[in-house]
């Protein structure tokens, strides 16, 4: 009890001190002088519709591919401390039996599955067009592969495709930001393809390739990270 | 220049595709991370030596896209960048290399996938200059790291590495709060334009402005592991594998503390105050409570929060301090950051070994214990390490802004540091035999003595709980009682290799610092010690021969002798004869050793020079670091000895502490060079600075209450270290009081005449009684002689302290005649000790029929030391007497000539009970000693005898050396030296003793040249009975038994009860401390927040 | 308006969050407080970034690239939680891991019975 | 060659000039002298009487009671009796004492103590036997434990009868002693070395464990 | 110069050869005296010369090895130079000695060295009650130099000299410039050390006859034994001599040396005759207590 009222006077003490970064703060009037930047000459520096997507992409791009970094290294961690040679011995035994998916859910999943591959290859292709892009493309993309395992926890998913995938087009990233330095203005520099005109498909430089790439790689790993939960519980 | 780019994107490039390459072969990631990290290593090598070629058109700025810095993310690559990651990139491929060489590597897969992300991830911290780039490049290290301590598959790795997510979450959560309300507040990420702001200004605008730079530094200074909300990092370094452990601690951190160098300069100065104040806590604390720490790992992880404790402070410190001291102050950040990558990975390293080979002892191989010492001794910054020179810029700086409790905080931490790594390393080193503390006083079965006799002033009975600590270190590890063959199978020689790449780099970067800060002053000679010890060293892994190496090592000497003593004059040179001549012909008996010792040489001929170099160096600094090498190299020597574990971590850190202490005082004083160069009354001093010195004086020469070092190291070390040391080194105290002397003059208290030389003088005077009293009742003959030379300092101390012509030659006569005398008496012990095998002193006897050298030389130097007129020592005592009524110091007087008394008695004991008695019969057919031993000791004597006859010899260029300070006081007739007070005249007296020698032994010849007949021992009355053994009809065992009875309460080893006392209140504050880690994440989670909380209030300024 | 009841909103769920990390004892539960913790940040991050009467900044008919300038709210707040949250998503994952794998190891998912290491 | 030869003579004399020491084990001979003691010829003339008077004028007694006629000898040391004044007085130890008064009868037991103690007093050296049991057994003479005759065992300079005698009688014993000193006529010591062999051969048949050397230098 | 050293050495030989005898006849003297205070007639006064002739002409002797053939002659040595380092009667050119090669100090120090000797001696003989009695020796001398030795300093701070002829040349002129009386502090602490330096009762237990036969000397006999006795004449004579100089105003004639020494050596013997003895660890706290402090009195009275 008295560790809780400590943590609770803690945690006022903690809001207090931070009231200045909670209160009277109102909507910002205008926009700083950077995003200012973005907004009015990304577009046309780029060809992107969404400015979103165009500092994402290009202007933070490094923090971008810093992402795609992190994912991939928990994917790496999820794999090694879940992977097959461990000596605590399985969860499964642990728990109870697991039930298969109802009839409602393996039809559901059936069905959605092609749907939901198309929607998250649209949603990362337009990624420069529309809300949403490589992440988001790829999340929908392995929930579409959760479904699956919903219906068939056993379900192996063939791994060396997998890694392949991820690593293809994590390196194929690398090598467009390398394509980037050499040919055009710096690294992960959209632009030495046409940026074309803006709300096509095929505009904005490099960036949808590159938000492929992500979605791929992303929706990948996803994969990869469940499956590896998976196989472990 | 190549683009810092390539680094992160090649590098990434390359992380992708590793799972791939595995598929080609299990090696195959491996090699190409390997060479990825040369790569990486080359190119920080480049950009360093592009940038040292022109410092003045960097950093230079590299932006990513395409647009200028505010807009795209960029990299900046300046100097301290490049150096950063040349060191760490390193330290990576280091690491990378040992895990690929190791034993039984298990590297592969998801681990160098991982080990890649992290070096990248560290990369781009240190690279990048956009606030929200740093956090994602501080998730990839993170992250890594969470992974990467799992990769060890025990379940104490898996609970660390929970722990370790915990505490980072909570810190990126924090970080990210920051990052968001900054950007918020200043409309922008890219650190160079907001530190470009007026923050002050924006500040009035914005309250929050301070706080969200103050959630930014709280969540990189919890990577930092602050104390107290570090538990988790120290359960990381504890539980997972060792080289990963040295990536966290080497790599993780130092990118960390780059990152937080970069945002430091967005601080408002009273934000720099706390995290001063943060790290100097942690540094302090992480070290107070390393010292309870037993188990090895989880030690080196509260040394590795030390560290970086103090570089946080550093950095903190550089944003208040003037920009001058700031860059001087961050250069010293940068070279401990360096020296903590190196040396504590490879402690890491070398512990992993440890666990391969199942090894729990070190003694008998060389290169590891080389090794070992390298990485302990750039840890505790001693020199010539580069921590220490970084240690010593930061304390000067710290002096000239007048931050002395920042100072002490530093050296207080340092000494705990020294304390428990080098607990650790004498315990590695300590033979089996060894039982960790000094070895009891022996009781022999054969002679009943009641409990309350005994012990009463063994001082060797309540010796501090660190020795006592010490037995326990390395329990944990497997245990394997004798080095076994097997042992010799599991050596893998390529891994060490890679750990002695390391300490190369870390002695090579010394030296080179060493250089570079020497030559300021034109005192580049003072590294030769440095020098010679390496290349001894070297000599010896190469296995050269011993007597081949000596012939070398004192060639050498005569030669810097040599080159010394002709530039040197007054007092100085007094010295440089009693250092280098002194020992060079102590160093002769070292031919009696016939096989290789290792190190012996190497570390004795750098004490020796080292010695030499505080003679011709001009300079603090100089003064200080010959001081400390002297200091380090004499501990080592004696943990040479088998049973010194104990004694010589006692040595070291009384030394270390009289060294810093002294350091302290250098520093309260900057006059100090012209005190050196003979110039007096410059300025006047603090009284705490001439305290602070004469402490670090005091503890080397073993004054009372700081003399507990000095039994067990000068008894326990080996038989010619302990001569070299009690009779050379612990003069260098006197030395430095005699530098240092006019500091001596000032009053002790503020309102007042007395002096504090006064004290001194009776804690001299003390010394010589204390010395005695001990010396008296010891069985142990080598304590005796250390007691000995402990009281014989004391009164050259005393005659120090008079501050008078004639006080301050005695006190010169009084080091140049004992060093004759007790380099005579351990040479002759050694000798002895050498054939008999023990060091009781009643287990020998009767050895004059079989070493009647040995028996002459320590007659000769017990007459000389007791101060028995003929010989010269009676000329030591006339002057102290005479000096000390002419100068008014009656009581000190009566003192002096009780201890003198007292010394009579142990003296006679010593050459009664070795040498006359009964002789027993394991000695029966014993020898002489080797001829080795006899050379110094027949050439001592013939020093003493033409001092005795002639003592203007000696005194005459004394009184000059002396003269330059005071006026004369005392003048020569022929041979008869006159005083105010009386007179000698050392020619007379020796031939007035030797006619009235003469004149009884003529007549005893001539009445009993009949038939006197020689009998053997046992032909004694006996009360009409025969004796049965020689054990029991020798009179030697607590010889002075009476004296016990009638004086024994007094000597009751206060003053070992005090240092234990303070050891005690140390470790269990360090023990009390420690409770903190509950080892419950929730709670680690709890600290931290609460620490925040804490911070951020104080920021505030309270509620 | 908007900006201070999302930064309201996020700063108690952050305050959620914390209460959650420290004094649930169930590792899942703790790791959730997390997720609660990082949603909470992500709120204030959108919070911040939001313009006053701003929309998407994404051009299309409604929006061309001349109206952009003080009618669409701040793009980087934006990029930068599709970064947090992708983060925050890794590290979730990982702590997922660790947990099954303390499980296996400790036979028990309350944190104060994960205590071997200390001192 | 001839040094050689020479050599072994002197080393053939010297060990005829050794003792066995056959009591003694052989680890334990080298803790002892094993020189046979000698006859040394007094000073001549003048010399000699000088010498003799100044042995005669300071008696020192050994200490050393052996027997119970040993309590007569304390009465001397007192006022009544003074034996100072006659330059008599005890010493503690055998080493520096010239008279050995054997007081009273000698038991198998003090036997060795007395061989031993004799043999360590510096010659010239004069033994006075107490009482009568020195002479003959006295009262005890047919006792299992103790020895009739003195003078088989040590050489006997004067024996005071009685039993016991009075302290007068033993400074009338002192008296004699003296003049037969200043007579030159107390040679105990060469005739101990001369008769040497004989008297061991006494003494080990009295003595039956002879854990000592055969002379106690 | 060979003739000033003939003369010298003539000198030399006049003087040791009159404290040897008086030396020799004090000592037949005092146990004259010993004797009277126990009601007997005692020994002849001479008897010393007897005892010392006796020991040096008997026939046999024996030796233990060099350390204890010279034991003897290191005390005798000690003996004989500590009192030729003193200057026996002030003005004299023939009493005058070797005062010139040292002073105080170095006759104090100059004691220890025939101490030495003879320990060293008594040690090579290997008995165990000769080391027994030196350690006791050196215990209870370690003690009493402790308020002699500030009764000295005392002294020396008082009439700021160190020469023994200098102290005797400043206590001339009436007998109340004698230190006696002009520091009776350090005259009372000096006198009550004198106790313990001439070892008669009650500090004797050095020699305690039958505990530990007669001590260090137990293996000691015939012409060493003599040497021994010839040394304790004289250096019992150098002794009185040196306390004679330092508190009683010293001596101006052979005469009134005589008759000072006398009466304080007789002063050492009445108390002897008095007393029992101490053991060895109560002289010890014997001396380091009230005669200590009473030397510190004296050095402080100086001091102020």
């Amino acid at each position: 009890m008295i560790k809780r009222i400590i943590i609770i006077i803690t945690l006022i003490g903690l809001s207090f001190v931070l009231l200045p970064l909670f209160l009277n703060m109102e909507d910002a009037e205008r926009l700083s002088e950077l995003s200012q930047t973005y907004v009015t000459e990304g577009a046309e520096e780029l060809g992107t519709a969404n400015l979103v997507t165009a500092v994402v992409v290009s202007y933070r791009g490094l923090d971008t591919l810093g992402e795609v970094a992190v994912l991939f290294a928990a994917t790496a961690g999820v794999t090694l401390l879940l992977g097959t040679k461990k000596k605590g011995g399985s969860v499964t035994d642990l728990l109870e039996e697991r039930r298969g998916g109802s009839e409602l859910l393996n039809t559901g999943a059936a069905l959605l599955f092609p749907v939901l591959l198309l929607f998250g290859a649209y949603i990362f292709v337009h990624g420069h067009l529309t809300p949403g892009g490589g992440f988001q493309g790829g999340v929908v993309i392995a929930s579409a592969f959760v479904l699956l395992l919903f219906i068939e926890s056993d379900r192996e998913f063939s791994h060396s495709v997998l890694h392949s995938l991820e690593a293809l087009s994590g390196a194929a990233y690398v090598l467009i930001g390398l394509i980037g330095l050499w040919f055009a203005a710096g690294f992960l520099d959209p632009r030495f393809l046409p940026s074309g005109e803006i709300g096509r498909l095929l505009s904005a430089g490099a960036i949808p390739l590159i938000y492929s790439l992500i979605g791929i790689k992303v929706g990948s790993e996803l994969i990869g990270v469940v499956d590896s939960l998976r196989r472990r519980s | 220049m190549v683009s810092p780019l390539y680094i992160l994107g090649i590098g990434l490039g390359i992380a992708f595709l590793l799972p791939l390459f595995e598929k080609l072969g299990k090696k195959i990631p491996r090699i190409i991370t390997l060479i990825t990290l040369m790569v990486f290593t080359l190119i920080a090598v480049s950009w360093v030596v592009m940038i040292s070629g022109a410092v003045d058109k960097f950093p230079v700025i590299f932006n990513t896209i395409g647009f200028k810095a505010p807009f795209a993310i960029s990299l900046q690559v300046g100097l301290i960048e490049a150096l950063v990651l040349v060191m760490i990139n390193t330290a990576a491929l280091l690491s990378g290399l040992f895990l690929s060489l190791r034993k039984d590597s298990h590297w592969e897969g998801k681990q160098i996938v991982l080990f890649l992300t992290l070096v990248i991830g560290v990369n781009g911290l240190v690279l990048t200059r956009d606030l929200f780039n740093l956090f994602v490049f501080l998730e990839i290290v993170s992250i890594s790291m969470y992974a990467l301590i799992a990769s060890n598959d025990e379940k104490h790795a898996y609970e660390a590495g929970f722990k370790y997510l915990i505490a980072g979450s909570i810190a990126s959560a924090f970080y990210l709060i920051g990052v968001i309300y900054l950007y918020r507040f200043t409309g922008t990420l890219f650190i160079d334009q907001i530190v470009a702001m007026d923050l002050a200004a924006l500040q009035a605008t914005h309250p929050g402005l301070v706080f969200a730079i103050a959630l930014i530094m709280l969540g990189l200074l919890i990577e930092l592991k602050p104390f107290p909300s570090n538990g988790w990092a120290i359960d990381a370094y504890e539980a997972s594998d060792p080289a990963v452990s040295a990536m966290i601690s080497a790599v993780g951190a130092s990118g960390v503390v780059f990152a937080f160098y970069k945002i430091s300069s967005l601080f408002p100065p009273e934000m720099a105050e706390i995290v001063v104040a943060s790290g100097a806590v942690t540094f302090v604390f992480s070290q107070l409570v390393g010292l309870r720490q037993k188990r090895v790992r989880r030690m080196l992880g509260y040394s590795s929060v030390g560290q970086i404790g103090i570089i946080v402070m550093i950095i903190g410190l550089q944003r208040i301090l003037k920009i001058d001291d700031a860059q001087m102050i961050m250069s010293s950040a940068i070279i401990l950051l360096g020296n903590h990558i190196f040396s504590k990975a490879g402690l890491f390293w070398l512990s992993d070994i440890f666990d391969q080979e199942q090894l729990r002892r070190v003694r008998r191989r060389p290169l590891m214990i080389v090794l070992f010492g390298v990485f302990l001794g750039s840890l505790a910054g001693l020199p010539p390490f580069p921590a220490f020179w970084a240690k010593w810029r930061m304390i000067t700086v710290l002096a000239e802004s007048d931050k002395l409790f920042l100072i002490i905080i530093i050296l207080l931490g340092s000494l705990f540091e020294a304390g428990y790594l080098f607990r650790w390393f004498t315990t590695l080193l300590r033979d089996e035999s060894d039982p960790g503390d000094i070895h009891e006083e022996q009781i022999p079965e054969d002679i009943p003595v009641s409990s309350s006799q005994t012990g009463v002033v063994s001082s060797t009975r309540a010796l501090a709980a660190l020795a006592e600590n010490a037995g326990s270190v390395v329990e944990e590890l497997p245990v394997l009682s004798v080095e076994d063959p097997t042992a010799a199978e599991k050596r893998n020689p390529v891994v060490l290799a890679v750990v002695a790449i390391s300490s190369v780099i870390v002695i090579a970067a010394g030296v080179l610092l060493g250089a570079e800060f020497l030559r300021a002053s034109n005192e580049l000679l003072l590294l030769i010690p440095v020098a010679v010890l390496t290349a001894g060293i070297l000599f010896d892994l190469l296995h050269l021969p011993h007597r081949i190496h000596l012939i070398l090592a004192m060639a050498g000497i005569s030669f810097y002798s040599y080159r010394i003593l002709m530039g040197l004059d007054g007092i100085y040179l007094v010295f440089g004869i009693l250092f280098l001549t002194g020992s060079l012909i102590q160093m002769i008996s070292l031919y009696v050793k016939k096989s290789l010792h290792f190190g012996l040489i190497p570390m004795i001929t750098a004490l020796i020079l080292s010695l030499g170099n505080l003679l011709i160096s001009t300079t603090r600094l100089g003064f200080f670091f010959s001081w400390e090498m002297m200091t380090v190299l004499s501990s080592l020597l004696i943990l040479r000895g088998r049973k010194a574990s104990g004694a010589g971590l006692r040595y070291l850190l009384f030394s270390l502490g009289g060294a810093y202490s002294m350091l302290i005082g250098l520093m309260l004083y900057p006059d100090f060079s012209l005190l050196l160069q003979g110039v007096r009354d410059v300025s006047t001093p603090p009284v705490l600075a001439v305290f602070l010195i004469s402490i670090g004086a005091m503890v080397k020469m073993g004054s009372l209450g700081l003399h507990i070092w000095l039994p067990g190291a000068y008894a326990e070390a080996e038989n010619e270290i302990s001569s070299l040391l009690s009779s050379v080194v612990s003069k260098a105290g006197l030395f430095l009081l005699f530098v240092t002397s006019s500091l001596y003059l000032i009053p002790l208290l503020p309102s007042g005449n007395i002096p504090v030389s006064v004290l001194l003088g009776w804690i001299g005077a003390f010394t010589a009684l204390a010395g005695a009293f001990f010396a008296l009742f010891q069985e142990d003959i080598k304590y005796t002689l250390a007691y000995s030379s402990m009281g014989q300092v004391g009164y050259m101390l005393l005659a120090f302290s008079l501050m008078t012509h004639l006080g301050w030659v005695t006190s010169l006569y009084m080091a140049v005649t004992h060093l004759l005398f007790k380099a005579l008496l351990f040479l002759a012990v050694a000798g002895v000790l050498y054939r008999t095998k023990t060091r009781m002193m009643y287990q020998m006897g009767g050895l004059i029929k079989r070493m009647p050298i040995s028996f002459i030389t320590v007659l000769l130097s017990i007459i000389a030391l007791s101060g028995v007129p003929p010989l010269t020592g009676f000329g030591g005592k006339w002057l102290l007497y005479t000096a000390l009524i002419e100068k008014g110091w009656y009581l000190q007087a009566g003192v002096a000539m009780f201890a003198s008394a007292i010394a009579f008695l142990y003296l006679f004991r010593l050459i009664h009970v070795i040498f006359l008695g009964q002789l027993k019969d394991e000695h029966r057919a014993m020898k002489e000693a080797p001829i080795g031993f006899l050379i110094p000791q027949v050439v001592g004597m013939i020093v003493i005898m033409l001092f005795s006859m002639y003592p203007s010899l000696l005194i005459g260029p004394l009184q000059r050396a002396v003269t330059p300070f005071f006026s004369e006081s005392i003048i020569w007739e022929g041979y008869t030296v006159f005083s105010t007070l009386g007179y000698w005249n050392g020619n007379a007296v020796m031939y007035v003793t030797i006619g009235v020698f003469i004149f009884p032994l003529a007549w005893l010849l001539l009445m009993q040249r009949k038939h006197t007949r020689m009998v053997e021992q046992f032909n004694i009355v006996f009360a009409a009975e025969r004796p049965d053994r020689p054990e029991t009809t020798h009179f030697g065992y607590n010889f002075f038994a009476h004296y016990r009875r009638a004086l024994g309460m007094y000597l009751t080893p206060w003053a070992t009860r005090w240092w234990t006392g303070v050891v005690t209140l140390t470790d269990s504050l360090g023990g009390t401390m420690r409770r903190i880690y509950t080892g419950n994440g929730q709670t680690y989670a709890f600290q931290i927040i609460l620490y925040g909380t804490v911070l951020l209030l104080l920021l505030r300024g309270g509620f | 308006m908007i900006t201070q009841l999302l930064i309201i909103l996020g700063a108690a769920l952050i305050l959620v969050g914390f209460w959650g990390v420290l004094t649930r004892k169930h590792i899942v539960k703790i790791i959730i407080s997390f997720s609660i913790l990082d949603t909470g940040i992500h709120l204030i991050m959108v919070g911040i970034g939001y313009i006053k009467d701003g929309s998407a900044p994404i051009i299309d008919q409604e929006m061309p690239v001349s109206r952009l300038a003080g009618n669409v709210v701040d793009p980087i707040p934006s990029a930068l939680v599709l970064t947090a949250i992708v983060i925050g998503v890794a590290v979730t994952a990982l702590m997922l891991s660790y947990a099954v794998q303390l499980y296996t190891f400790y036979k028990t998912v309350s944190i104060e019975q994960i205590k071997e290491l200390k001192w | 060659m001839k040094k050689d030869e020479m050599n072994e003579q002197i080393a053939q004399i010297d060990k005829a000039m050794r003792l066995g020491n056959e009591g003694l084990s052989d680890d334990q001979k080298a803790y002892f002298c094993d020189q046979r003691p000698e006859r040394i010829d007094p000073y001549h003339g003048i010399l000699e009487r000088f010498a003799n008077w100044a042995r005669a004028e300071s008696l020192w007694i050994l200490g050393f009671g052996t027997g119970c006629g040993a309590i007569e000898l304390r009465p001397l040391m007192t006022s009544r009796y003074d034996m100072y004044r006659y330059g008599i007085q005890p010493r503690p130890t055998p080493r520096q004492a010239g008279v050995f008064v054997i007081g009273g009868y000698a038991s198998v037991k003090t036997m060795k103590r007395i061989v031993r103690s004799y043999e360590q007093m510096q010659g010239p050296k004069f033994v006075l036997g107490l009482g009568s049991c020195t002479i003959n057994g006295g009262m005890y003479w047919d006792s299992y434990n103790t020895i009739n005759r003195l003078d088989h065992y040590i050489p006997v300079d004067i024996y005071i009868a009685g039993c016991m005698p009075r302290p007068e009688a033993l400074l009338a014993g002192f008296n004699r002693l003296k003049e037969m000193i200043k007579a030159g006529q107390c040679d105990g010591m060469n005739s101990y070395a001369e008769n040497f062999d004989w008297y061991k051969k006494n003494q080990k048949q009295i003595i039956k464990h002879w854990n000592m050397p055969d002379y106690n230098w | 110069m060979m003739k000033d050293i003939a003369i010298k050495a003539g000198y030399t030989l006049i003087s040791l050869f009159v404290i040897t005898n008086y030396g020799l006849l004090l000592g037949g003297t005092m146990a004259r005296v010993r004797a009277k205070v126990q009601g007997r007639i005692g020994q002849p006064v001479w008897q010393p010369y007897i005892d010392i002739i006796k020991n040096n002409v008997l026939r046999t002797g024996i030796s233990h090895g060099v350390m204890f053939y010279l034991g003897p002659v290191f005390r005798l040595a000690g003996g004989l130079g500590t009192y030729l380092f003193i200057p026996a009667v002030y003005g004299s050119l023939v009493f005058a000695n070797f005062a010139f090669s040292g002073d105080l100090l170095l006759v104090m120090y100059f004691i220890f060295f025939g101490q030495l000797g003879m320990a060293l001696g008594a040690g090579q003989s290997g008995h165990p009650y000769s080391p027994i009695g030196v350690a006791r020796g050196l215990a209870q001398m370690s003690a009493f130099e402790v308020p002699f030795a500030l009764s000295v300093i005392a002294i020396a701070a008082q009439y700021q000299t160190l020469s023994v002829t200098e102290f005797v040349a400043l206590q001339q002129g009436g007998i109340l410039n004698w230190i006696v009386f002009t520091n009776p502090l350090a005259t009372i602490a000096a006198m009550i050390s004198f106790l313990g330096m001439s070892m008669g009762n009650p500090f004797s237990i050095v020699i305690a006859p039958q505990e530990i036969p007669i001590g260090p000397p137990t293996e000691m006999q015939s012409s060493f034994l003599g040497m021994l006795q010839t040394n304790r004449a004289i250096f019992n004579g150098a002794k009185l001599v040196l306390f004679m100089n330092l508190y009683f105003g010293g001596a101006t004639s052979v005469l009134s040396m005589v008759v000072k020494t006398f009466l304080i050596y007789l002063y050492t013997v009445i108390v002897g005759a008095s007393f029992p003895r101490f053991r060895a660890d109560q002289s010890i706290r014997f001396f380091l207590g009230i005669p200590t402090l009473i030397g510190i009195a004296a050095v402080v009275v100086q001091m102020i």
